[in-house]
């Protein structure tokens, strides 16, 4: 008998049916993977086997039983858990607070065991050597951050079914092998994980049987053995054929797009010095915590203590506005699209007007703000990047992980920027859509466009970017060589951090 | 709060108000002895017409996430300035642009106090509420100034154009240059991402400082309006004419559909709201009920209403 | 000692019921630049046919207060009611407007709104409410006023007639009664309301100033000023602090006063506190001592006044400008005669039991 | 509004605003006559002893995300139930046992409509604040109750022990509940969760609405109490002595560092809040500043105190 068995799941929002009908098993001991496009209603089916959403129809059963509870609470105590994709994490709490959240040690009168809890969590974070310290709150971390938090918190449940939702979305390798090493931990614990990604590499390592998500329906399961990457990406396609990348050394002469001398900001950063060409797409290489992302907030103003030299076109762009750094035709797509990147309760047209309100003005002149240059716009990179969503006026909150990141990607291209800074742009991006938006990226470059391209996934370097430098603790110590292939990116990367003396992570 | 916030059911929920408004208006209008008239009509919107300018301003504030309860004691403190003005025999349009660039001066330090030293708009305005409440009564040490100068009395309030009465004509005036500014210009745009998410929406270029201290600048002008109005109205400065005020502005705005946490709001929604209030009162009243009475019904009205329209 | 109330009460008792003789000018009204003559409420008087009369007049009433948060108004409510009801006239809505002028003016054009024949109402800033009150008579409503009279409005044009007490008279009893329980000397405060343009509560200030004047022997040592008259408490509390020898406090009514006593309770200080008006409640104060005298108006009776005048002018009937109705002074001796003589009902249990038989 | 958010900062900011605290006291001491005393401190206590407790009952809503703007009328309305209770003849312990239930059941109240019916707490509260502040002048036609019964009197309010006034030590009772429950016990857990993402919160199985429907229920029982002190105070149940208190309540609140966007907020700061607004107006009363003036000041020293400690 099965750990996990659903049967018959449906499910709508509104008029948008998600699922039709599907069944989902899942064995002790075993990883299953959930592959499907961005939107497909992989967390969906989740959500549903943890109590978050009632089905519309169909039925759980937990080694036998039935389990369709009315919240979250009850699946928890029948010994589900998940790590969520936008995470459940209170932003005012201690990353111990939040690993304990909900489930916290109490004494008499519910008292809260505080020691307990401190001890606890320091044994785990030392346990799976994530690089966090426990007093430090959840709203000053950075995304990949939280994401460990959110990992340890799942984990320390000792839940018999363990659902994870992109786990690795932001996180390097790293943290990515401390979590396949959880997890295979887990498996020979006979506990049964349900895991859901859209790095291939990961699906194909951990998982004992793959199923896919398609159009309301699941396809498979399959055994990764039976399979290959081509083969799901081509059962995921909408029928677009994978794109390849038309690669090799765009860049062009002359002033480049864009030019850093000695940036440094207190925090972080020191002495920052490097340029990219106008249609060349740069790699930036680190790990969680290198200041790639401090970088990238520093380039566009966002850091008021940014000290150095930054020019666009060989102008310099004045530091501490944002505003000044969009004029001067910087963009910047954030890692964390649903704190940065989006307004989550308003409509994806009046999310991707933001930075071009300018240029839609009704008639140029009066600042009439013209709606439908809006829609128009989103309508133009609805079908250019592919957004699965009902329409313009759609809230962003509604959009599953993937499409919102295509949505924050499309808002900046809209500006037609000069220098394009990109990062994590793929993080949560189904496997064709990734593909799609490379392509889309070196399309930009190929524009004249210059392209800082930050990413944890050194496949996605090796394979979109030109050149690629490294990054190690808020310096650049390294340039990869052009056409680097990924397992070389990976050793460079870890004997220049072997190499670097100060530890990884201030 | 706020769960459901897909547009969809937004526009439900709007016109639900409506229906609702409309609903009480018509039960009023059959019970109530003389409501259904042509002067209840007038009588309601003059009553009401305070009320609904402050609360446009308040408005562009509340949906860029924060809050004004400076505006009640703001409104005292225009019309007690104004009265002064005019008695140190200023004309009378200078003493009324002068009170609104006050008003609006106000607004601006409101909106500096609370962007720059982060101070939470609550407090900065409560502390404000009580800085004008305060200043109005000592400025002539709590006596009222009258304002013989009647022309701008009858173009504030109790003249009248095409059978209209001023202040109805004023009202109407704002909430022209209260939708375009919200629904028509790209400041409304900036304003509700700057309610949206602030972060976001400094992410995405807009200055997310100027944005709120601009809706703080549109309250205080506001208020300073409603304050003349009010002095017109009593042909005098009273130094507490305005108090409370903010309570019922802010309700007014709220049961307009407007979210208390920012991001989404309505001009019109919180004109309803305003008139919708003054109709519960004034129908209320008109049915027999004394303050205290209706008090107990008008409460239960409000949140009935509100409740009928969140499902 | 064997005297008992109601039936047999000592002559010193009796002595403080003879009401304060009438002022010839009391009240401050427009028009009367020294005060004008003051009538009393007994010239009003109505024949059966009158009544009759008034009664196929199926009229309307409105009451427009400036707040209920006290005896006083409640008691002249009471009184307009019960009045208009011999005259068949209903009362179709009292409102409250808790102080704030502006709430009264609403209050005012909603009343005007429901065309009432008669509006009764105190106004709380004669100044800046008097173009509203202008619009009521404008509106062919008969305006009868308590207390307070709007400025430049004519009496028998714009508005009916005013009824009230002589305040600044009946401020000065109770001040020179608290100079007097001090044996003339030592410090004393007052406290009343923040707005001076509430006339009739802010010439209780210019009374109680008269009557310390006339002791060389009292330090007024602070005038605390509130808004509303729970903020009697705080006001009380600090001002006693801040004076540690103050002995007596005049308040401006019995709300306040009350609020008075508490703090000066809770610091654990013994003061005597000196006030107008009693009701229900507040006269437990008296009965317990805490209130060592009191300057009463007889809010009941000026009711009645009210209701007639309205009824008179109703009838196209002249009224007199000013009806004043005498105010009384009430000590712990005349407590119970008073109480019943201002509230026109028999003194409450609790009253009588705090007065273990010592008044009458 | 509440970008730092660091324990560090917070920590600082808590110091800093008793440090400004201080030196205002400090100030108050040296150039208000008679002020640096016992029987000051004593007075001070006495007289924010009310603004406390419902500061403290007020801080759960505020940190769970929401607001409750009944606490005044619902503290009228408890103090005339009270009287009325024993003016009834009830033993005074079941009167006051009544009157705190009542007090919780509105507080479930307000909780159920916010949670349930999903109506913005603003304008549920709203509504109730005008139901009871009716209600308290409707049950006995404005006129106030008189508690004749000392007992009671002097357990809530006139009485003392060890030389300390009660409504000290029902401030200090209440002090040490809320402590334990906001600070120690798993409640206070549940609450803060809620209030800093209450998405997150139901994702790790915390019950949301039930958390918050508490919260409600504490804010219920504490005005119910200080409105029970109120009664006991003037030694009689007054149906407008609780009129307003919700502003200032909601203030001390905010200075002590609550966030009005919930998810941080401590009880001490609440009460510090509470003790400081109160030394404020009663340092300015005694430096004989009328209350107009008074006013002015005060709104300024809020505004300055919290803007140097946001810094
Ligand atoms: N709360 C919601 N209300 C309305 N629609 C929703 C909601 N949550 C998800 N959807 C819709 O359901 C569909 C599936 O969403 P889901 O998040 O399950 O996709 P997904 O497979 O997880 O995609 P991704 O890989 O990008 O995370 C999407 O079209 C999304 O717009
Ligand atoms: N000087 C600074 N001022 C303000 N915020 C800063 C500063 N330096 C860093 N930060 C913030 O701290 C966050 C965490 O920075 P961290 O040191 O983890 O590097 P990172 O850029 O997030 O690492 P990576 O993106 O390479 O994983 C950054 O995202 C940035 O927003
Ligand atoms: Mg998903
Ligand atoms: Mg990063």
């Amino acid at each position: 008998m099965s750990l996990i068995e659903m049967r018959g799941i449906s499910k709508s929002f509104g008029q948008n049916r998600v699922l039709s009908d599907v069944d989902f098993t899942l064995e002790p001991g075993e990883v299953h993977a959930l592959l499907g496009e961005n939107g497909a209603g992989k967390s969906t089916l989740m959500k549903i086997l943890m109590g978050v959403y009632q089905p519309d129809a169909g039925t759980i059963t937990l080694d036998g039983e039935e389990i369709i509870g009315r919240s979250v609470g009850e699946h928890l105590n029948q010994g589900i858990a998940m790590i969520f994709q936008e995470l459940s994490l209170v932003p005012n709490g201690t990353v111990a607070d939040n690993i304990f959240l909900g489930r916290e040690p109490h004494g008499l009168g519910w008292r809260v065991d505080r020691r307990a809890m401190r001890r606890e969590a320091a044994r785990l974070i030392e346990l799976y050597g994530f690089a966090l310290s426990l007093k430090t709150e959840i709203g000053r971390l950075p995304f990949a951050q939280r994401q460990m938090v959110e990992i340890l918190k799942a984990v320390a449940r000792g839940a018999r079914v363990l659902i994870m939702d992109e786990p690795t979305s932001s996180l390097t390798m790293h943290e990515e092998a401390a979590l396949m090493g959880i997890i295979a931990e887990l498996k020979s614990s006979g506990i049964g994980i349900v895991y859901i990604s859209h790095r291939m590499a990961e699906i194909f390592a951990v998982s004992d049987r793959i199923s896919l998500v398609k159009d309301g329906q699941l396809i498979g399961p399959m055994r990764p053995a039976e399979t290959s990457v081509a083969h799901i990406s081509g059962l995921m396609s909408r029928g677009v054929a994978t794109v390849e990348l038309a690669r090799g050394n765009a860049a062009r002469p002359g002033t480049p797009a864009l030019e850093v001398r000695g940036l440094s900001t207190a925090g972080k950063l020191r002495d920052i010095g490097f340029s990219v060409a106008a249609g060349e797409v740069v790699g930036l290489a680190g790990l969680v915590g290198s200041g790639r992302s401090t970088l990238a907030k520093a380039l566009f103003g966002l850091l008021p203590d940014r000290a150095g030299e930054v020019l666009v076109d060989g102008r310099a762009v004045p530091p501490g506005d944002p505003a000044d750094a969009a004029k001067a035709g910087l963009a910047l797509v954030p890692e964390d699209r649903r704190r940065e990147g989006l307004v989550l309760d308003q409509g994806l047209a009046a999310n991707i007007s933001l930075p071009n309100l300018d240029r839609l003005r009704l008639g140029g002149g009066w600042p009439i703000f013209s709606r439908s240059a809006a829609d128009a716009l989103f309508g133009k990179f609805r079908t250019a990047l592919a957004i699965n969503a009902r329409g313009p006026r759609q809230a962003a909150a509604e959009l599953s992980g993937g499409n919102q990141q295509k949505v924050v990607f499309a808002k900046w291209l809209a500006t037609s920027p000069r220098v394009l800074i990109l990062d994590e742009p793929t993080s949560g991006v189904d496997v064709n859509a990734k593909a799609e938006m490379r392509a889309l990226m070196r399309r930009t470059a190929a524009e004249g466009v210059g392209v800082l391209l930050i990413s944890s996934e050194l496949e996605e370097l090796a394979t979109t970017a030109d050149r690629v430098l490294l990054m190690i603790d808020g310096r650049i110590t390294r340039e990869a060589e052009p056409g680097l292939h990924e397992a070389g990116l990976r050793a460079m990367l870890q004997d220049e951090v072997a190499s670097s003396k100060r530890p990884v992570i201030a | 709060m706020n769960t459901q916030n897909s547009l969809a059911l937004r526009l439900l929920r709007d016109h639900v108000t409506y229906v609702i408004f409309l609903a009480v208006t018509i039960f009023f209008a059959v019970v109530a002895p003389n409501f259904a008239s042509f002067a209840t009509a007038g009588a309601i919107l003059r009553i009401t017409a305070i009320v609904s300018v402050i609360a446009i301003g308040m408005t562009f504030v509340i949906i860029s996430g924060e809050i004004d309860l400076s505006v009640g004691s703001v409104a005292s403190f225009s019309g007690m300035i104004l009265a002064l003005l005019l008695d140190a025999g200023l004309p009378s349009w200078l003493g009324a642009i002068l009170t609104l660039a006050m008003g609006a001066a106000i607004g601006a330090v409101n909106g500096l106090l609370v962007t720059r030293l982060k101070i939470p708009s609550f407090l900065v305005t409560l502390g404000m509420l009580s800085v004008f409440s305060g200043a109005a009564l000592t400025v002539t040490n709590t006596m009222p100034v009258p304002i013989v100068e009647n022309g701008i009395n009858n173009v504030l309030w109790n003249g009248s154009l095409f059978t209209i009465a001023a202040p109805v004509w004023w009202t109407l005036l704002v909430v022209l240059l209260g939708y375009y500014l919200l629904h028509v210009s790209l400041f409304g745009r900036r304003v509700l991402a700057v309610g949206g998410n602030a972060v976001a929406a400094s992410f995405s270029g807009i200055n997310v400082n100027r944005t709120k201290i601009w809706a703080f600048v549109l309250s205080g002008s506001a208020a300073a309006l409603a304050g003349m109005m009010l002095a017109a109205r009593s042909t005098a400065g009273n130094p507490s004419l305005g108090a409370g005020l903010e309570l019922d502005v802010i309700a007014a705005v709220i049961i307009g559909g407007t979210s208390l946490f920012g991001g989404y709001g309505t001009i019109l929604g919180s004109v309803i709201g305003a008139i919708f209030i003054g109709i519960i009162g004034f129908g209320l009243l008109v049915m027999g009920f004394s303050t205290s009475v209706q008090e107990i019904i008008k409460g239960a009205i409000i949140i009935l209403a509100v409740s009928v329209n969140r499902r | 000692d064997n005297y008992s109330w109601p039936d047999n009460i000592p002559p010193a008792a009796k002595e403080l019921m003879t009401p304060l003789p009438l002022t010839p000018t009391g009240q401050i009204v427009p028009g009367y630049p020294n005060g004008a003559p003051a009538a009393s409420p007994d010239v009003l008087t109505f024949t059966p046919d009158q009544i009759d009369k008034l009664k196929a007049g199926h009229f309307t009433a409105g009451i427009v207060m400036h707040t209920m948060a006290a005896g006083w108004p409640l008691l002249q409510v009471q009184g307009i009611t019960q009045t208009l009801k011999g005259f068949g006239i209903k009362v179709v809505a009292v409102t409250d407007a808790k102080f704030n002028p502006g709430t009264q003016i609403s209050d005012l054009e909603e009343m005007i709104a429901r065309k009432p024949s008669v509006i009764f109402s105190i106004p709380i800033d004669p100044k800046s409410e008097s173009a509203a009150y202008k619009q009521a008579s404008a509106a062919g409503i008969k305006l009868v006023f308590l207390d307070n009279v709007p400025v430049n409005m004519a009496p028998g044009k714009d508005y009916v007639s005013v009824t009230a007490s002589d305040n600044e008279k009946n401020a000065y009893y109770a001040a020179k009664e608290l100079a007097e329980s001090m044996g003339g000397k030592g410090e004393v405060g007052i406290v009343t309301l923040v707005y001076d343009y509430y006339y009739s509560v802010a010439v209780r200030k210019v009374g109680a100033l008269r009557a310390f004047k006339e002791y060389p022997g009292i330090k007024l040592d602070g005038i605390g000023t509130i808004a509303s008259p729970d903020a009697a408490y705080s006001v009380a509390t600090s001002m006693l602090t801040a004076h540690p020898k103050i002995q007596g406090i005049f308040a401006a009514w019995d709300t306040p006063a009350e609020q008075v006593v508490a703090a000066a309770k809770t610091l654990g200080r013994k003061i005597n506190v000196t006030t107008n008006d009693i009701a229900p409640d507040s006269a437990l104060f008296v009965a317990r001592g805490e209130f060592y005298a009191v300057g009463s108006q007889r809010p009941f009776d000026q009711g009645v006044a009210e209701a007639k005048s309205a009824a008179t002018a109703l009838l196209d009937e002249k009224v007199p400008p000013y009806i004043e109705v005498p105010t009384l002074r009430v000590k712990k001796l005349n407590l119970l005669s008073a109480l019943q003589s201002v509230t026109h009902q028999p003194p409450p249990q609790n009253v009588i039991a705090a007065c273990a038989g010592q008044c009458f």
